[in-house]
């Protein structure tokens, strides 16, 4: 018998093949959906038995083939994952879901469609605004999916198994808020990297084992003696961040990260669904409401008729205001990938909203490469020489 | 019996090719280009000319081509370096699909048929650090004669690797690696798989077809050649002169332009 | 103009009074403004808010338009250093970033910036921005915010996927999504300007909007035939009329009736947009180098005719929609027609694609094109995104060869047309070779 | 290029010395170390703490601390102009904008990929033009006419420019038009960081008085420039360093100093 790794030890095994239990899963009679970004609505596959994926890009392999139906003035994260995928490397996923994320996450949709013609294949066309019209259109979506999801399992999806399926990932939700309130003791009890690692691990394995495993992360991360030292505590915010290249290199350089605002984080994680009558209406509202994306449009008060900037940057902002202050942070890392229409206009605004309250923040903008890391390691640097 | 001239003006090299009917070359020359095109074509085609023996009344038609085309004053038409290459390339290589022709200042690489018809092609930027330039700047500062930088470079144990993608930077870097100990032939081959990486990326924008011809003066290095048929996986198809590619190329559609083919 | 004299191609006469309403608007705009009438800056949004500002008596702008004329003025530069130095990453969209380097000038000296070209775009009451085809298109309204207190309306228009439109019942509830949208939208102008919506002036001018659409689509039709009577230069020189339609749409509709009729007297007469033979027949993608429009004469002297351009700046293929009364309703219909309609001949084709790429496969059939010429935008991800897929579709399909000229909305510079034009002519043997595949394959027209 | 400030607890500058960085950064370090030990007639041991900065900043082995070149340039320039907003950096190696703001940098820019917009192009072009590098801004001053510069890369830059010569376009007009190539890259760059009064510009390009104007003409703006614009970051280090052991001495904490190794110091005797 093989003993089994625990907690943070298995999370870096996960981390560094993440595949490997899926596969065996499949290898089991599982199916594997894959999905991309944060909008896809999980519980629905949970509820259907079908073990959901979360597609990642690979900072540390070149990008060849994806050229060959994407330009290169595109987001380097997607055209990575679209690289692994003609190259094979999701071949072992039996469907894919996708969401209307930005105009790229929506044409590249098409081209996974086209080129690797999964098995099953379905994109949600989710809409730009939380409008009233939205929020129904946003349901009507949902059932669309229902209906192909059924159509590919050849099963119903009830809503009593939906339901389960949400109280199954609510659950997950609040163990990862409960991991994070780890992360506000000075020094965190886990680094960002090793947050990160747990995050990437989670989004590798059904439901109930990531619950599992989080159980025994939380227990062996509030028992730990010999952690982390002081340092200058970050946040860091902005576009996907699916390899801990970045965050082992701001870390390295005298910094703990005890906050993020990504999508392989908080983003993803913090709100939960509500457990509404038909429990469509919750999803519904959680997935295009609560998440808070910048790819969504939104502000202050909707359809009125007067503006004023600083409330509206509150409005969208102020959480990251809480977040600083509970987790007790001196400064924030902006970043996104190069050509990241979505976090790119974000970033005046969110800058301007730091300023308002005090807090210390630098943008890096980077090309999604492992390789081209280095010249930001200076901007860093200087950024922490600045605030500490 | 009717002969024709192509005249290839580079920005390095001028050079030059007479074919006689039935694409049949009878003369060629390569000169520095230097500072006045003008003068270096005129130049090529009276070597070219002695070189054949004949006079200029003979030539039925000539074709310029290469950076400098439009200096050239007796020309009787200009054609894009890039058919000319894909041409030349054809009529050495017939089953030769693609070729990467790499000059002086910027490189390519081109898809033909069988016909020696373009059917695509990518052109890089200009930069140094992606044309044979960079290999000139290196073998400067290495003080290593352009001839056997290829030779030299295939004695390599442990290439190095360049941290910086600009030509200028890069020849600072050699110079330091020298002061460091580090052997020639390590840099060499370091540059040679700097551009060979470059140039991979420029293919795989246009995709790779065997069989695969390489040209213009990256062509006669054979430690480039060795180190994109690594990171390609295939057998480069090597010209003999494959600096002459283009200039021959140019020749050889002088004869079909006066045919009307 | 002194291409235009050796008469490379030959020009629409009707092409130039549609020309000119551009012009127009920007002078209607700066009077319109000046008589205290209220401003909204408007994203295209393809047919959906345009006429329902109209009604509602309110001046559309353009900024999208305004980057390129700012481009062609020279004036960019400036906006874009100032957007620039305002913490705007500079991968942005270039029309993006000139319009907030435009609009912080304009609010640092409360007035037009002096020297802005066409008089400049007077400030806005709203900004209509929309959810359809571009990502810059509502976060760049919403990074407006910075500096106008204007309130942003974001319209939202669904953008399904070919296999998903055709799932039971998505076709009614995306309509129905759109009709919701856009009622909301009236009720927030309601709100806004104090008075109400007139409908009846609404049905007219929907219908209007419709109606010239449809003659526009027409005169594209002809351009099928061989040789092709209408250039693309002609085309962009005329598409501001349905694209920003400013002014009196019924003087458009004539405008466009006109243009029909030269045009049908071309092809009954057999007469091209080349004074010479048309060698090549191209489709262009998506937008034309504005600056440097002379290199289309360039090629046309080498046969090059341009006979069709970007789907998104055609109209929809005509339904009848006389029978649906809700103004709001047709609007939808229309639109989502625009998008759609040709949707199912995608899905029997397995084009999943959509509209960012079948459209062409139909258009390059349709108007018998040899080759296609794609011009990738540094800074426009809209123009770029889907142009690997569709050089990838034409060629595995069709076998047609597409080139790829790269350039930039605002960095001028970026397209070089010598570079462009030695790569035109090698790209003429490669249109030879794959007619030639072509008709070995069974596709030749 | 290596520069060395000795500082003394008040704040004066007791030596100055600059040499080449050339290939071997330690050795070199060590020597311009030793120059500036002998004009300030001190001995290393009388240091009391050693930061070093720049490109090549850990390769000084007997630094006490590596700090990076934009805390320690903002620092430098600071001291010198302490209304500075905005400070431009070109150096051989790399080409930076600072933003500062009350003293403190808040943001900044950098440029170290391509060559072109760094000095490094005036240096390989200078040498192609057989002129020093002192010489290029009063030349370039007598401009009337300068030429367009149309080659982006430093390399083809340079072809470029010898082809003029031959054309007998004259060497004024040449220089004048690359120091017009070399600012308005950089200040595209720098102008991110928007553009605001006062603008100090240092570096070993500074001193190039040519590029100094065609800096005024290309921000619009006056540029200050310090005396010897070569030394502020070296400058900003040593202040860092007199405020650390300053700082460390009046909380009555010993130096924060790293081990100096025996067989390094062994270099300077
Ligand atoms: N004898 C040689 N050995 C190796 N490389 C050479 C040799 N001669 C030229 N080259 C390479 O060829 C390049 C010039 O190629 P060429 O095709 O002549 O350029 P161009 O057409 O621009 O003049 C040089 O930069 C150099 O890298
Ligand atoms: N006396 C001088 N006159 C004009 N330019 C100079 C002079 N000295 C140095 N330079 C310029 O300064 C650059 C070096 O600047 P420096 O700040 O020392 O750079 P680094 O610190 O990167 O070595 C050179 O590339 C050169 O262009
Ligand atoms: S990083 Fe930006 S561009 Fe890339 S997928 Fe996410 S939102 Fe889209
Ligand atoms: S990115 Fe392109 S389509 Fe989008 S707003 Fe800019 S110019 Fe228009
Ligand atoms: S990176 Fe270097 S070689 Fe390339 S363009 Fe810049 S200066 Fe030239």
């Amino acid at each position: 018998m093989v003993m089994e790794s625990q907690g943070l030890a298995r999370v870096r095994e996960i981390y560094h093949d993440r595949s490997h239990r899926v596969k065996q899963l499949k290898a089991a009679g599982e199916k594997v959906i894959g999905y991309f970004c944060v909008y896809p609505v999980l519980e629905m596959l949970t509820a259907l038995n079908l073990v959901p994926y979360r597609v990642f890009g690979d900072m540390r392999e070149p990008i060849t083939k994806a050229d060959s139906c994407l330009p290169t003035v595109v987001c380097p994260f997607i055209r990575s994952a679209l690289d692994l995928g003609l190259k094979g490397k999701y071949d072992f996923l039996d469907g894919v879901v996708m969401a209307h994320v930005c105009e790229v996450g929506e044409k590249t949709a098409h081209i996974w469609n086209l080129y690797l013609n999964p098995p099953y294949f379905h994109f949600i066309d989710t809409p730009h605004t939380v409008h009233k019209a939205a929020q129904k259109q946003h349901k009507e979506l949902l059932k669309d999916f229902e209906k192909t999801l059924e159509l590919f399992t050849g099963k119903e999806l009830s809503p009593g198994r939906l339901r389960e399926a949400i109280e199954a990932h609510n659950q997950q939700r609040a163990l990862v808020r409960e991991l994070y309130n780890l992360r506000k003791p000075d020094p965190p009890l886990i680094s960002g990297t090793e947050t990160l690692q747990v995050m990437v691990a989670l989004m590798s394995l059904p439901v109930e084992e990531g619950n599992k495993l989080l159980r025994q992360v939380i227990n062996e991360v509030k028992g730990r003696k010999d952690g982390l030292q002081k340092k200058t505590r970050l946040l860091i915010w902005g576009s996907i961040i699916d390899d801990v290249a970045l965050i082992e290199m701001i870390e390295g350089l005298g910094a703990n990260l005890v906050m993020d605002d990504t999508c392989v984080g908080s983003r993803f994680y913090f709100p939960d669904v509500e457990l509404t009558d038909d429990p469509l209406d919750g999803l519904a509202y959680r997935y295009l409401v609560e998440l808070k994306c910048p790819r969504t449009f939104r502000e202050a008060v909707f359809g009125e008729t007067k503006k004023d900037y600083m409330a509206d940057l509150d409005s969208r902002f102020s959480y990251l205001k809480e977040y600083a202050r509970e987790w007790n942070v001196n400064g924030v890392i902006l970043q996104s990938v190069r050509y990241c229409d979505i976090h790119g206009y974000e970033v005046p605004q969110v800058k301007d909203y730091l300023d308002s309250i005090g807090l210390p923040s630098i943008y890096l903008e980077h090309d999604y490469s492992e390789a081209a890391l280095a010249p930001l390691r200076t901007r860093v640097q200087a950024f922490l020489e600045v605030i500490s | 019996m009717a002969w024709f001239m192509g005249i290839d003006i580079g920005s390095v090299t001028s050079k030059g090719a007479i074919t006689k009917d039935g694409k049949l070359l009878v003369a060629y020359h390569l000169l520095p280009s230097g500072a006045n095109y003008r003068a270096v074509a005129q130049r090529l085609r009276e070597e070219l000319l002695a070189r054949a023996g004949l006079s200029p009344q003979e030539i039925t038609y000539t074709i310029a081509t290469g950076y400098g085309a439009g200096s050239v004053s007796f020309s009787d038409e200009q054609v894009a370096d890039i058919r000319c290459c894909a041409r030349g390339t054809s009529s050495l290589f017939p089953s030769a699909r693609t070729v990467i022709d790499i000059q002086g200042m910027s490189s390519q690489v081109i898809r033909l048929d069988e016909e020696g018809q373009v059917t695509n092609f990518v052109v890089s930027e200009k930069c140094a650090a992606g044309s044979g330039r960079f290999l000139e700047i290196i073998a400067n500062v290495l003080r290593i004669n352009l001839n056997d930088i290829g030779p030299l470079s295939l004695k390599s144990k442990n290439p190095i690797t360049f941290t910086t993608g600009c030509a200028v930077f890069g020849e600072s870097e050699a110079i330091s690696r020298v002061a460091e100990g580090i052997s020639k032939e390590d840099i060499l081959a370091g540059v040679h798989m700097a551009l060979a990486s470059k140039l991979s990326a420029l293919i795989d924008r246009v995709g790779l077809e065997e069989q695969c011809a390489i040209s213009g003066g990256g062509g006669v290095n054979v430690g480039l050649i060795r180190s994109l048929e690594e990171k390609l996986g295939i057998q480069l198809l090597v010209p003999p002169q494959p600096q002459l590619i283009t200039a021959l190329g140019a020749a050889i559609m002088a004869e079909e332009k006066q045919k009307g083919i | 103009m002194t291409n235009e004299k050796k008469r490379t191609i030959n020009r629409l006469k009707t092409m130039y009074p549609l020309r000119a309403l551009l012009d127009e608007m920007y002078k209607g705009n700066i009077e319109a403004s000046k008589a205290g009438k209220p401003t909204a800056w408007c994203m295209v949004t393809f047919w959906e808010g345009d006429v329902i500002l109209k009604a509602m008596d309110v001046e559309s702008v353009y900024p999208e338009n305004y980057g390129a004329v700012c481009a062609a003025f020279g004036a960019a530069p400036a906006y874009l250093d100032r957007s620039d130095a305002d913490g705007f990453p500079t991968h942005m969209c270039g029309y993006a970033r000139n319009c907030l380097g435009y609009t912080a000038r304009m609010m640092d000296l409360g007035e037009i910036p002096p020297g802005a070209p066409m008089g400049g775009m007077p400030k806005p009451i709203l900004l209509l921005s929309s959810g359809s085809l571009c990502d810059a298109h509502y976060k760049w309204f919403q990074a407006l915010g910075r500096y106008l207190d204007a309130p942003v309306w974001t319209m939202e228009l669904p953008l399904p996927g070919v296999k998903e439109s055709r799932i039971e019942g998505a076709y009614e509830h995306n309509i129905g999504f759109m009709v919701a949208e856009l009622r909301e939208f009236v009720t927030f102008l309601e709100r806004l300007l104090s008075k109400k919506m007139d409908w009846d002036k609404l049905d007219e001018l929907i219908d209007d909007m419709i109606e010239m659409n449809r003659v526009w689509y027409e005169i594209n039709e002809l351009r099928k035939a061989r040789p092709c009577p209408m250039h693309s230069r002609d085309f962009w020189s005329s598409m501001s009329g349905s694209l920003y339609p400013s002014g009196d749409l019924k003087v458009s509709v004539d405008l466009y009736r006109k243009m029909y009729d030269e045009v049908k007297y071309r092809v009954d007469n057999n007469i091209g947009a080349l004074p010479i033979e048309e060698k090549y027949r191209l489709l262009f993608l998506e937008l034309p180098p504005w600056h440097s429009l002379g290199f289309f004469n360039q090629l046309a002297e080498r046969g090059w005719n341009f006979v069709v351009e970007s789907w998104s700046y055609h109209p929809p293929q005509p339904i009848d929609l006389t029978k649906v009364s809700d103004p709001l309703e047709r609007i939808a219909r229309f639109t989502y027609q625009w998008l759609t309609g040709r949707f199912p001949d995608a899905f029997n084709a397995g084009e999943w694609g959509g509209y960012s790429a079948y459209p062409y496969l139909e258009y390059a059939q349709d108007y018998q094109c040899d080759g296609a010429l794609l011009h990738p935008l540094v800074t426009c991800r809209t123009a770029t995104n889907h142009l690997m897929l569709v050089q990838d579709r034409l060629m595995k399909k069709l076998k047609i060869p597409s080139l790829v000229v790269e350039g930039d909305i605002v960095d001028l510079k970026l397209f070089d047309p010598v570079d462009a034009l030695r790569k035109a002519e090698t790209f003429e043997e490669t249109m030879n070779h794959y007619k030639k595949v072509r008709r070995q394959e069974g596709l030749e027209w | 290029m290596t520069k060395v400030v000795i500082m003394d607890v008040d704040g004066g500058i007791c030596a100055r010395v600059v040499g080449p960085t050339g290939a071997e950064h330690r050795r070199l370090a060590n020597r311009v170390m030793e120059e500036a030990l002998e004009q300030a007639n001190l001995s290393f041991d009388e240091i009391s703490y050693v930061i070093a900065t720049g490109y090549g900043r850990l390769n000084v082995p007997f630094a006490d601390r590596q700090i990076t070149e934009l805390t320690c340039h903002a620092r430098g320039v600071v001291s010198l102009f302490p209304a500075v907003r905005i400070a431009i950096d070109i150096g051989g190696q790399d080409a930076k904008g600072l933003k500062i703001k009350e003293g403190k940098l808040i943001d900044f820019v950098m440029n170290d990929k391509c060559a072109a917009g760094t000095g490094r192009f005036l240096e390989v072009i200078a040498a192609a033009l057989g002129v020093k590098l002192e010489e290029l801004g009063e030349i370039s001053l007598k401009s009337t006419n300068k030429v367009k510069i149309s080659n982006t890369c430093t390399i083809f830059a340079q072809q470029e420019v010898i082809s003029y010569i031959s054309k007998g376009i004259p060497l004024e007009d040449i220089v004048a038009g690359l120091h017009d190539a070399i600012t308005s890259r950089v200040v595209k760059m720098v102008r991110r960081l928007k553009i605001e009064p006062d603008v100090v510009f240092t570096g070993g390009v500074a001193k190039n008085i040519g590029v100094v104007y065609a800096m005024k003409e290309n921000l619009g703006c006056e540029v200050l420039v310090p005396e010897e614009p070569l030394f502020t970051g070296a400058i900003g280090a040593a202040i860092l360093g007199k405020e650390l052991t300053l700082g460390a001495m009046s909380k009555g904490e010993p130096i924060p100093r790293k081990e100096r190794r025996l067989e390094e110091i062994t270099f300077f005797s």
